[in-house]
C-alpha cells in the first residue's frame, strides 16, 4: 500500500468528533472532503483577487482571470486534453451531460435514431437523455448488466447499430464501483462511427485519465468529487465536435459581438461558458488539481484498491452482510444490505456510532430494481481513509445487527 | 468507543415497540374496498406506501390499511396510524395528522401547544426527533392520511 | 448619508495596495467584494459540515442540507416570495433567464410570436431569447431609450400586443444606472396578459425588492453582485407557472422516480435543480443577506444615493468629461467619457493609481452601439464606497487628461 | 499618493511615440485595392480593425493599410505595423508577427531567443509588458497580419 497515511491530516472535516466519535467518513463517492489547501485557495482569492473575469483591465481583474485561466490551464494537462479550448468549466457532471444533450444531441435526434446507455447509469447520464429523446422522438436503449453489476458487453455491442447517435456510459459505477471496460466499449462504437460520452464523475478521482488514449469524444467530470469545490465541473469534448456545436446558454462573455440584427459568439471554450462563472470555485478545483497531482495519481490508485481489499474481506466476514456489486474490476466503492435491515436505518445506526456512510439508491435506481433492492449501503473510500475506518465500520455493523436481532 | 448515553438514544429510537410494528406491521394489504387512497412517497429513503380508507357514511374511518415498503420507522408509523385512526371521525384522525408532524418536527418547549392529542403508543415515534433527517420517515403515512381526507385518491411526498 | 462607513472594514479585499496606492474599488456592479462573514461561512462550512445534500442519513449531509436550506429561506424572505417553492437556485442571473427561456418560452412560441425587451438590456437578457427565436421562428422586439438612457416607456406600449409571448427588462441598467420604471411597465404588460421577466442582478443589491408587490413573473439575480459568492444566483418564478414548465435539466435530486419506461420529476423547486449543486457558494450566499440585512437595504439605499450624487457633481466638474447615462432615477453606477480617450487607455491610467472601474461595452453593446461610443468608463458603488474614494477618481482623471494632453 | 517610480511606468506605456502614432496613424483608412485582407477584434476592449495588404507577385508586401478604432495601444500597434511589414518578403513579416508576440508575452529573460528581429520603433509597445490585460490590445494588429498572410480573407481575434 502506497504510504499516504499522512494526507489524512491535511483535511480539516477529519478532525471531528460526530455523535461522541471520531469522524469515519466513508461517503467520497457523493461529495469528498477538501484539503486545506483548497479551503484556503478559496478564501485567499476572496480576500485579496477577487473581481469579475475576462473583460476587466483593472489589477484585481486581471489577477482574477489568471488564476481562473490558469485552473483551467492545470483541468487540461490532467485529462490530456489536446487543447485548453476542449475544456468547458460547467458547473458540474449534471451540467456538462445536459449541454451535450442539448447542443450536440438536441439538433442531430430525430424518429427512429436511439442513444444507447447502460443499466449501471447514474440518474445524470439517464435524465437528459431521456429529456432530449421526448423533445425529439428518439429513443433510449439500455444494455444490461449482469449478476456481479458488469455491463454485458456482447449485448450492448448488439445494440450498437448506425442508429445510434450516441453511447453514453459511465467510466466507474458510483452505486456498485464497477470499472467499465471503456477500452472495448470505446473501439466497438468507433467502428461504427458512434460518438461516444463518457460520465467520467466516478472516474478522475481515483485514477489517471487520458481522454485523447480513451477515444471517446466527450468526457464529463466534477469538482466536488475529487476534493474540490462543489458547483464546479468539466465537459471535455474533441474541438471538432465542439467547434460545430451551437450554444448552450445565452449570455455575456459566449459573444464577440451582440447586435439585434446579428449576434457573432466566441470562440471556444467561451462560446459555452455564458454569464460569470464560479471563479472562486474553479481557482478552488485548480487547487484541488494540484493536491491530486502531489499525492500522485498512482499512489493514490494503490492506496485505494488496498484498502478496498481489505475493506471486501473484511465485510463478507460479517455475519448477514451481502455484497452487491462484486465486478471483478471494481473501484473503492462498496454497496452491501446486512439481513433485512433496510438501509437507512442502517444509515442512522452507523451514524450513531460516528460512521457516515450513503444509503437509498444512490441516483441510479434502475440499478437497485435490477437487483430488487429498495436501496443499499454503500462505503466508498478516497486517499485519506484507513484500515482503523474500515475497522470502526466493521465494529458499527456488528452493533447494528444486535440492536436488530 | 461507545458510551451507554449514544446506546441509550439509539434504543429510544428503535424501541421495542418500533422494531415490532415493523417487523410484524398491523393492517398490511391491500384491501378489497376502500374509499379513500392516498400514496405516499419519500424520495430520501425511497419509502413507498400506499394507505387505504374506507370511511363511512358517518365520516368515521371504518377501516384503514396500508401496503409498501420503507425502512422501519416509516413501517412502523404506518402500523401505527392504521391502528390509531380505526373508528375515528375524519375531523379527529386530520386531527392526529397535526398533532403527530407538529409533535415530532417542533421543539419541546413548544410542546404545550399539542397536549391535548392523546397520544397513547404514539410516543414510540418520539425518539425520531433526535434524527432530523429521519423525521421525514415517520410522518410519511400521516401526510398520505392528510392527503387521503382532502381527495380521496393522491399522492403525498415529504419533500 | 446614513452612517455605515464602519462596513468598509468588513471587506479584506479592501485593505490592500495596488500599485502603490491603497485600492479605490469602483467595480462593484461587475462584482461586488466580500464580507469577511461571507468568506467565513464558506470555509467554516467546509471546514466543518459538507457532505452532499438532500439523500444522505448522516450527520454531516444533514448539516449541510440545512444550511442550503436554510440559505434558501433567507432568499426567500429577501425577495418576499410566496413560498420557498418559488426560489429555484441556479448558478447566477444568466442560467435563470436562460430557464426560462428554455423551459417557459420554448414550448411556448411559433411563428409570428414575439418576445419584447428594451435597448437598454445586458447581453443575458438578450442572447438567450435571440437562441430561443432563432429556435422556434419567434421574433424578439426591442423599445427603444433616449438619450438619457431612459426606455422610452410611450413605445414600449406600444410595443405590447398580444403577439408577445413574454416581456424582459432589466431592474436596473448595469451600463448606465438607469432605474426602470417596472411599475408602469409591468402594469401595462398586465393588462395584456403578458408574462413579465425582470433581470434584477442589478437591483437586489441596492434596494428593497418584493417580487410580490412588483407583480412580475419572473426575477432573476446573482449572488457575486450582492456580496455572495460567483456560481449562485435564484430565479425567482409564480409557483402556477413553474408547476406548469416542464424541467430543464435533468440529472440526481430533480426526479422523484427514475425508471427506463417512466420517469416522475421532483416537486418545486427541486424540479429545476438537477445534479450536486453548489453547496459552498449557496450557504455563503445565504451569508450575505444576513449582512445585507443587518446593515439594512434602506441605509444601503440612501449612502449609496447619497455617495452617487457626490460623484455625479464631481464628474461633472472635471474638464472634459461627458456623462453617459443621466437617467432621472439611477442606481449608484455611472458611465462617463474623459475627451476622446478610449475607455480602456483612461482603465489602466487610473488603475496604475489604484483606482479599478470598468471600461469597455459592459455586456451591453446596444447601449454603446445606440450613443455611438466603442465603451465607456463605469464607475460602481457600493456599501463600502465612501467619499475619499471618489476623490481618489477624480484626481486620478485630472492626472489622465495631462498624460493624455 | 502617486510615487516616481509609478509615474514613469506610466509614461513608459504610452510614449510619445505611441500617442503620435495612436493620434495620427498612419497608413490610415481603406485602398481601393488590396490583395489580403483581414478583420481583428478584441472583444476585450471592443477593438476593431480591417487590415490591408498587397503582396505583389514576388511575395513582397507592397502596401499595408488599416481602418478601425480601439485603445491607444491597438491603434499605434497598427500604425507601426503598417510602417514595419511595408517592402518585407511575406515570410520576413509573418516572423516579425512571431517576434513581436513573442516579445510582449515571454519574460525577459528568454528575450535572447528572439534577439535576431531588429525592433527599431517597435520598442515602443516594450511598456506593455508591465500591463498583462493589454497585451492583447498590442498584439491584435500582428495577429490579423499572420492572419491575412495564411488567408487572404479573414478574421482574427485575441482570445
Ligand atoms: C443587468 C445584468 N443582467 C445580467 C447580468 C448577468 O449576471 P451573471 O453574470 O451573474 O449571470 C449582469 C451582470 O453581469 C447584469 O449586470
Ligand atoms: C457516476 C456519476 N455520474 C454523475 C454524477 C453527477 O455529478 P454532479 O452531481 O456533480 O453533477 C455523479 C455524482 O453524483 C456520479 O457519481
Amino acid at each position: 500500500m502506497a504510504d499516504i497515511a499522512h494526507c489524512r491530516s491535511d483535511f480539516p472535516a477529519l478532525q471531528q468528533d460526530v455523535n461522541g466519535h471520531p469522524l469515519v467518513f466513508l461517503d467520497s463517492a457523493a461529495s469528498s472532503q477538501q484539503p486545506a489547501a483548497v479551503i484556503d485557495a478559496v478564501a485567499r482569492y476572496q480576500r485579496e483577487d477577487h473581481a469579475n473575469v475576462h473583460r476587466g483591465v483593472h489589477t484585481l481583474s486581471h489577477r482574477a482571470t489568471e488564476l481562473y485561466e490558469g485552473a483551467r490551464d492545470k483541468l487540461c494537462h490532467l485529462v490530456n486534453a489536446a487543447s485548453r479550448s476542449e475544456i468547458i468549466l460547467t458547473s458540474g457532471t449534471t451540467e456538462s451531460i445536459n449541454l451535450v444533450a442539448q447542443s450536440y444531441c438536441r439538433p442531430l435526434l430525430g424518429p427512429g435514431d436511439q442513444i444507447l446507455i447502460s443499466w449501471l447509469e447514474h440518474h445524470s447520464n439517464i435524465v437528459p437523455w431521456q429529456l432530449v429523446c421526448e423533445q425529439t422522438g428518439a429513443d433510449l436503449i439500455v444494455a444490461p448488466i449482469n449478476d456481479r453489476g458488469e455491463i454485458e458487453l456482447d449485448k450492448m455491442q448488439a445494440l450498437m447499430t448506425d442508429r445510434v447517435k450516441l453511447l453514453g456510459v459511465g467510466h466507474v459505477s458510483n452505486a456498485l464501483g464497477t470499472v467499465n471496460p471503456l477500452r472495448d466499449i470505446i473501439t466497438s462504437a468507433k467502428k461504427l462511427g458512434i460518438t461516444v460520452l463518457v460520465d467520467g464523475a466516478q472516474g478522475v478521482p481515483h485514477m489517471n485519465v487520458d481522454v485523447q488514449a480513451l477515444g471517446c469524444d466527450f468526457y464529463a467530470f466534477s469538482g466536488h468529487k475529487m476534493f474540490g469545490p462543489t458547483g464546479t465541473g468539466v465537459l471535455w469534448g474533441r474541438e471538432k465536435l465542439l467547434e460545430e456545436m451551437p450554444p448552450y446558454k445565452g449570455g455575456g462573455d459566449m459573444i464577440l459581438e451582440v447586435s439585434f440584427e446579428n449576434t457573432v459568439f466566441n470562440e471556444l471554450p467561451y462560446k459555452f461558458e455564458a454569464g460569470t462563472p464560479n471563479i472562486a470555485g474553479t481557482i478552488g478545483f485548480g487547487a484541488a488539481v494540484d493536491y491530486l497531482q502531489s499525492v500522485g495519481m498512482q499512489n493514490i490508485s494503490e492506496h485505494e484498491q488496498a484498502l478496498h481489499r481489505y475493506m471486501v474481506a473484511k465485510l463478507a466476514a460479517v455475519d448477514g452482510v451481502r455484497l452487491i456489486g462484486t465486478a471483478r474490476e471494481q473501484a473503492s466503492v462498496q454497496s452491501f444490505m446486512l439481513n433485512d435491515i433496510h438501509p437507512h436505518d442502517l444509515g442512522t445506526l452507523l451514524d450513531h456510532q460516528g460512521v457516515a456512510v450513503r444509503t437509498g439508491h444512490h441516483c441510479a435506481m434502475p440499478v437497485m430494481q435490477r437487483f430488487g433492492l429498495p436501496g443499499t449501503t454503500r462505503a466508498s473510500l478516497a486517499l485519506y481513509n484507513n484500515t482503523d475506518d474500515i475497522d470502526r465500520l466493521i465494529a458499527a455493523l456488528e452493533k447494528a445487527r444486535q440492536v436488530f436481532a | 468507543m461507545n458510551n451507554l448515553n449514544n446506546n441509550d438514544e439509539l434504543q429510544d429510537l428503535y424501541r421495542d415497540l418500533i422494531l415490532d410494528h415493523a417487523h410484524n406491521p398491523r393492517n398490511f394489504g391491500r384491501p378489497d374496498e376502500a374509499t379513500h387512497t392516498a400514496e405516499g412517497i419519500n424520495p430520501l429513503c425511497g419509502d413507498k406506501l400506499h394507505l387505504y380508507l374506507t370511511i363511512d357514511s358517518d365520516n368515521r374511518i371504518a377501516a384503514a390499511a396500508f401496503e409498501g415498503s420503507g425502512c422501519a420507522i416509516s413501517m412502523a408509523s404506518a402500523s401505527l396510524l392504521t391502528e390509531t385512526v380505526k373508528n375515528l371521525p375524519v375531523a379527529d384522525a386530520d386531527a392526529c395528522f397535526v398533532a403527530v408532524t407538529k409533535r415530532l418536527t417542533i421543539r419541546s418547549s413548544d410542546s404545550a401547544a399539542i397536549a391535548n392529542v392523546d397520544f397513547k403508543e404514539l410516543r414510540a415515534l418520539d425518539g425520531v426527533r433526535r434524527y432530523p433527517s429521519r423525521v421525514k420517515c415517520a410522518t410519511l403515512a400521516w401526510h398520505a392520511l392528510h392527503a387521503a381526507i382532502q381527495h380521496p385518491q393522491s399522492t403525498a411526498t415529504t419533500e
